[in-house]
């Protein structure tokens, strides 16, 4: 038995459906985020097994991409929760079904 | 736009590391910032104003040690002279002399634990209240050669004071007289230029003093906000009217500043016991006076400075063996008044260091 | 130089030039005033320059078995001078006389300990509570009728406060 | 990557992490799941130990499980008691076919193709190598991803700032 | 084959040479190998071998310094600290290791049960964890990983967590306040450490710990001597990392009683009360690593056991701690964050910048490290001293207000002294 590229694929497309998941239906602000970083954790996944397992002459340009995305989730997760703490406090809630000020 | 935090009430005490006894704090809270404060007591509170009633005159000094139990001889003092001046007494010139004294040592025993506990709420850990507790020892010494015990003493008697004091006496006062300044600058030298204090005194809880005079606020904490206002030279009992002393006064009003007038009024108390130990002169040391004491209907309200400001007793006599009313001012009590204005604004750390710096003894605030 | 005490005749004579009709009584010792003008008279003490009692040293309350009264020492700081004044409340069962509060701040805390106590209601105080005693103790323990309180009522109390039971106040 | 250890590490560690994560849908209260967020990230971070990525495990740990919950906690903590619940919308159910036909598209993919796999073992030293491609071949992604983080910091400083 | 490095290097003496206690560890996993064990085998041997070694001499010096810091302590306050039991008091802390276990461990009714329960638990994982890439002799350390630097601030950030979870699942509000205190200045220092840990890398090039005290050995320097402004930071951030004054805030024994373990009792409070010391413990053995010179001493560790230098050194640190908390009192928590970001940040921004000239400088000119090291310490330790004094400066800290004064002495009564400050009253002075 061994593990192989495969193996990390699919533990990735797991994580990013588990993601995809709460970010559509949870119903908190800062739940949906929490869906959104673990999205983020499996395309890092993806991305770190591709660098390992695939021919390349820089295989490690896959780290760095994961060092982009790591830093970029986290001006996110800044810039997203600040908003979150924001609506609440205008909009006493952080309930998303309740935050429909954009809707048609 | 101002944050919705939800105010959040803390209790500090009745039973808390620095509430100094069974004091309550309610603190509400935004975040760390202190937004309201009420003060809950009776925790500690033994209606002495009304035992007070049931007993002779004598028989109520005891009171008097255990409502300001750090400074029991200057609470028995306060009451003597209360009692004295309603029964017209008049007290032998020893026993005058051998009440400054141990009035001074007391202030020095009391400001010693006021500063060393005043240092652990700002979060040292007890390194000063021990050296502190050191000095205090040495007093309480002194008062247990004199008089047997060394917390409730029970010394002072209307007419005087309840024993001479042993042969042994002046000369360890002595000692302890020449030591205690170069202890006091030791002190001043490890405490007033620590970086972390000042940054912790200094500038917290403010007290103008034009507010603390509205809210009657009196001893050191009077002194701290700037008013230089001092009963033994204001309205001199016993002979502190034959002593030479200064009265230390702070600039700013802050909990720094009461910390230093304590040092600082330790320094004097040691000057006047200097002159004490020379001047005290022989003779009696009380008068007779009859078992159940009669004053005259009457009534008198007698003030002394004690180490937390002015300790008063309203006594009202109807001619019979107990008095008819018996009402202490309380200092520390009364000092709390000021205690919501000084601390809204704050931070929950800031709260203790003010509240150590009013320095407060439960026993006197409950009674 | 100790401190002056200023007698409750010459005290009596200043708040009559000023309020006239306000003092009930004056002796050495002290002078008593109409409740209902304490408030005015204390914020006249208070602002006088000769009088200048900006200190309330001490506020108390003594039953004086049929009457009760409240008595205030007063302190200058300038003048290093003492006034005593006092004002009589002749309604044993409810005594009620104005809160100096406004005045002195520092009437708080010694207003609240006065009413807990003794039971004089002060008017215009803004949070009389009881402060040693807890809410729903039968009486005010330093009345001289205490012990033996009109409607068989007894000091004490059955149970702890705070504790589930039927309320404790005036219990029979 | 056949020795029995890299096996167990590996199935030992995708279960941790899609445990913590099912968790993370599962418990109902919102602290909870922040718990199981961090225990997932961590797993994350094992795997990456297990692809010999050690630089980034250190700094998943260092971001994911440290610094990012802390972030979730302060937006958990601003906001009142009754915002933390983890309730979900009535999307629930609908959703979960989209998530499933996704994840058996992804999933195939994965398997299908035929990847153009390397014989190499692990990497020796990563930490010089992304730092050496960080500052020449992609010194402005770089810094651009610097400039974002000092404006996301001003923005998140300016939106919850008290006027 | 695994554990080559274990057994590489030049044959040491026999594997009961004390010197370095690696020779036994690779003599046993060298005997297993030879008798064809399974792969696996080694690894997990090696791993037992450490985590219990370390284990056992962490939960030991704990209880030992229990003892010398109490005894240390009331040396300072004037006293005399436990004397009773056992001679000089030396079994006190196992007779109260005994109270706390026999102690009943209460769960407040509204406790968060699970994280309550995991909290002390988790809590000795960053403590204990951070050991493995420390190098306690030449070859005696568990894991050399090359990210150790990394490693070990990362491992850091996790306790940030687990503070939280005890604070927040005991539903006490005493709890509460400390440990969101915790967070908010776990956070603010975790900066100042990378910052203070960046300038050692940047001279030694390398972030593995081992490679570090090697390149300590090689110049025969310290890197305190190189770096003073990053021990003084890393000492402080330390202090804050494990609760000690002046920076024991979030269990400010007289604000908010014991902060985020107020509830917990019995062995649960003592598994938290060993974290702190073993977390102390980590931080001393970071510094002596990192800046100390790790378990080297001049050429002695041919004769001493580098593991016993190492020791020594970590302990002797430890002292610096137990003497803060006897001497100290404590910071205001914004203080504290005013003092990492305004004052600290600044300074080892600049001392930064600075390491990466001075190697930049060394390694184009290629000068001589005799030559060079000493120049960079003279010039480091007068700017470190320059950066200090200067930037307080120009924060205020030696502003009047910041200044001890003298009461003012009068004679007579009825005069009023007061100036105020120019500020609301009842507020703080405002920090510069």
């Amino acid at each position: 038995m061994s593990v192989g590229l495969e193996h990390f694929l699919v533990l990735g497309a797991v994580l990013f459906a588990i993601g995809i998941y709460l970010a559509l239906t949870k119903r908190n602000a800062v739940a949906v985020l929490m869906g959104i970083e673990l999205m983020f954790n499996a395309v890092n996944v993806t991305f770190v097994a591709f660098s390992r397992f695939v021919e390349s002459a820089s295989p490690l340009t896959g780290h760095v991409f994961v060092v982009f995305i790591i830093t970029v989730a986290a001006a996110e997760a800044a810039v997203a929760l600040a908003l979150a703490v924001l609506v609440y406090r205008n909009r006493e809630t952080i309930n998303i079904d309740e935050i429909n000020l954009l809707k048609w | 736009m101002a944050m919705k935090t939800e105010p959040f009430v803390v209790n500090i005490g009745p039973q808390h590391p620095s509430t100094h006894g069974v004091f309550r704090m309610k603190l509400t809270l935004d975040g760390e910032r202190i937004i309201d404060v009420d003060m809950i007591l009776g925790y500690l509170h033994r209606s002495m104003e009304k035992l007070a009633e049931e007993r002779t005159y004598t028989q109520n000094i005891p009171f008097t040690d255990r409502a300001d139990y750090l400074a029991a001889m200057t609470g028995n003092l306060a009451y003597c002279l209360a009692a004295e001046k309603l029964a017209g007494v008049e007290v032998p010139e020893r026993a005058q002399w051998l009440r400054v004294i141990m009035s001074e040592l007391q202030r020095i025993a009391s400001h010693a634990l006021a500063i060393g506990t005043f240092i652990n709420d700002c979060g040292a850990w007890h390194t000063p209240l021990m050296y502190m507790l050191r000095e205090r020892e040495k007093v309480l010494d002194l008062f247990e050669m004199a008089c047997g015990a060394r917390l409730t003493v029970n010394y002072m008697r209307i007419g005087g004071v309840a024993f001479d004091v042993p042969d042994g006496f002046v000369p360890a006062c002595r000692a302890l007289v020449k030591e205690m300044p170069d202890r006091i600058a030791e002190y001043e030298g490890l405490l007033l230029e620590n970086e972390i204090l000042v940054a912790r005194a200094r500038g917290v809880g403010i007290l103008p003093a034009d507010m603390a005079i509205a809210y009657s606020i009196s001893g050191p904490m009077l002194r701290g906000s700037g008013v230089a206002w001092d009963l033994r030279k204001a309205d001199p009992y016993a002979v502190y009217d034959q002593v030479d002393f200064d009265i230390p006064v702070g600039t700013n009003g802050d909990s720094y500043d009461r910390f230093l007038v304590r040092m600082e009024e330790m320094r004097q108390s040691v000057r006047i016991l200097e002159q004490g130990l020379d001047a005290l002169p022989g003779g009696p040391v009380n008068v007779d006076i009859p078992v159940a004491l009669m004053p005259p209907p009457g009534e008198t309200y007698a003030r002394i400075e004690s180490p937390r400001g002015e300790l008063g007793f309203y006594v009202v006599s109807d001619g019979g063996p107990a008095p008819f009313r018996f009402h202490i001012r309380a200092a520390s009590y009364i000092n709390l008044s000021a205690l919501r204005e000084m601390t809204v604004g704050l931070t929950v750390a800031d709260a203790i260091v003010v509240l150590g710096s009013v320095d407060i003894v439960m026993g006197e605030v409950d009674r | 130089m100790p401190t002056r005490f200023l007698s409750g005749l010459e005290l009596a004579q200043r708040i009559e030039q000023k309020l006239p009709q306000t003092v009930v009584e004056a002796l050495p010792e002290w002078v008593e005033v109409q409740p209902e003008k304490l408030v005015d008279v204390c914020t006249f003490l208070r602002d006088d320059p000769d009088a200048d009692f900006r200190f309330l040293a001490s506020l108390t309350g003594v039953d004086r078995l049929d009457h009760f009264e409240a008595v205030y020492h007063l302190q200058s700081f300038r003048l290093n001078q003492l006034g005593v004044l006092k004002v009589k409340s002749w309604d044993h069962d409810d005594p009620e006389v104005p809160s100096v509060a406004p005045v002195w701040p520092g009437a708080v805390l010694q207003e609240r300990e006065t009413y807990d106590l003794m039971g004089i209601r002060f008017a215009g105080h803004a949070g009389l509570r009881r402060i040693f005693l807890w809410e729903g103790f039968p009486g005010h323990p330093l009345r001289k009728d205490w012990l033996s309180m009109p409607g068989q009522r007894m000091p004490g109390l059955h149970r702890f406060p705070g504790e589930p039971g039927e309320p404790d106040v005036g219990r029979g | 990557m056949d020795d029995s250890g890299s096996v167990v590490a590996f199935w030992t560690l995708a279960a941790l992490t899609v445990g913590s994560a099912l968790m993370v849908v599962a418990v109902r209260n919102l602290v909870h799941a922040v718990v199981y967020l961090i225990l997932s990230f961590v797993g994350v971070a094992g795997i990456f130990v297990l692809l010999s990525a050690d630089f980034l495990a250190v700094a998943q740990v260092l971001i994911y499980a440290g610094a990012i919950p802390v972030l979730i906690i302060f937006a958990i903590m601003l906001t009142p008691r009754a915002a933390r619940d983890n309730a979900e919308t009535s999307l629930g159910l609908p959703a979960l076919p989209l998530v499933g036909a996704l994840l058996a598209t992804i999933i195939s993919i994965a398997v299908v193709t035929d990847w153009p796999e390397a014989t190499r073992g692990g990497f020796e030293e990563t930490t010089s190598v992304i730092g050496e491609a960080l500052l020449s071949t992609y010194v402005l992604p770089f810094e651009i991803a610097s400039v974002l983080l000092l404006a996301a910091m001003l923005g998140a400083i300016i939106l919850v700032r008290e006027d | 084959m695994p554990f080559d490095w274990l057994r590489a290097g030049p044959p040491l003496a026999e594997w009961w040479d004390l010197r370095d206690l690696g020779n036994a560890v690779g003599g046993l996993l060298g005997w297993i190998d030879d008798r064809g064990g399974p792969s696996w085998l080694p690894y997990v041997v090696s791993g037992l071998i450490g985590i219990v070694g370390i284990l056992l001499w962490s939960v030991f010096s704990q209880l030992f310094f229990v003892w010398a810091e109490r005894r240390l302590v009331a040396r300072i306050q004037v006293r005399l600290g436990p004397n009773r039991a056992g001679p000089l008091g030396l079994l006190q802390p196992v007779a109260d290791a005994l109270k706390v276990l026999t102690k009943e461990m209460i769960t407040p009714r509204n406790a968060d049960r699970l994280l309550f329960w995991a909290s002390p638990i988790l809590v000795m994982v960053p403590a204990l964890v951070v050991f493995a890439v420390l190098p306690f002799g030449e070859r005696m350390v568990l894991a050399d990983l090359n990210v150790g630097v990394l490693f070990v601030i990362a491992i850091g950030s996790i306790n940030t967590i687990v503070v939280f979870m005890a604070g927040w699942s005991s539903s006490n509000k005493f709890s509460l306040l400390g440990a969101m205190r915790t967070v908010a200045m776990l956070i603010s220092y975790e900066l100042v450490q990378v910052l203070a840990l960046l300038a050692v890398v940047v001279f030694t090039n390398s972030m593995r710990m081992g490679a570090i005290v090697g390149w300590q050995d090689d110049f025969n320097t310290w890197i305190v001597f190189v770096q003073p402004l990053a021990l003084l930071a890393y000492i402080f951030a330390g202090a804050v990392e494990i609760n000690r004054t002046p920076t024991d805030i979030a269990e400010a024994e007289s604000e908010i009683v014991a902060g985020y373990h107020t509830e917990y009792g019995g062995i649960r409070w003592g598994m938290f009360q060993l974290a702190e010391y073993v977390a102390g413990f980590a931080i001393a053995a970071i510094v002596v690593t990192m800046y100390l010179g790790g378990w080297t001493l001049w050429g002695l560790e041919e004769w001493v056991p580098g593991w016993l230098i190492f020791l020594g050194k970590l302990y002797g640190f430890f002292f610096v701690f137990i003497w803060m908390r006897g001497t100290l009192p404590r910071l205001r928590v914004d203080q504290l964050m005013g003092f990492a970001w305004k004052y600290l940040l600044p300074l080892l921004l600049v001392n930064v910048l600075l390491a990466g000239l001075e190697v930049l400088i060394w390694q184009e000119n290629g000068f001589a490290a005799e030559a060079v090291l000493p120049a960079f310490a003279v010039a480091n330790w007068a700017l470190a001293v320059v950066l200090v004094v200067g930037w307080g400066q120009v924060l205020g800290h030696l502003r009047p207000e910041h200044r001890a004064k003298r009461p003012v002495l009068v004679k007579e009564v009825g005069a009023i002294l007061y100036e105020p400050y120019p500020l609301r009253p009842g507020g703080s002075v405002p920090e510069a």
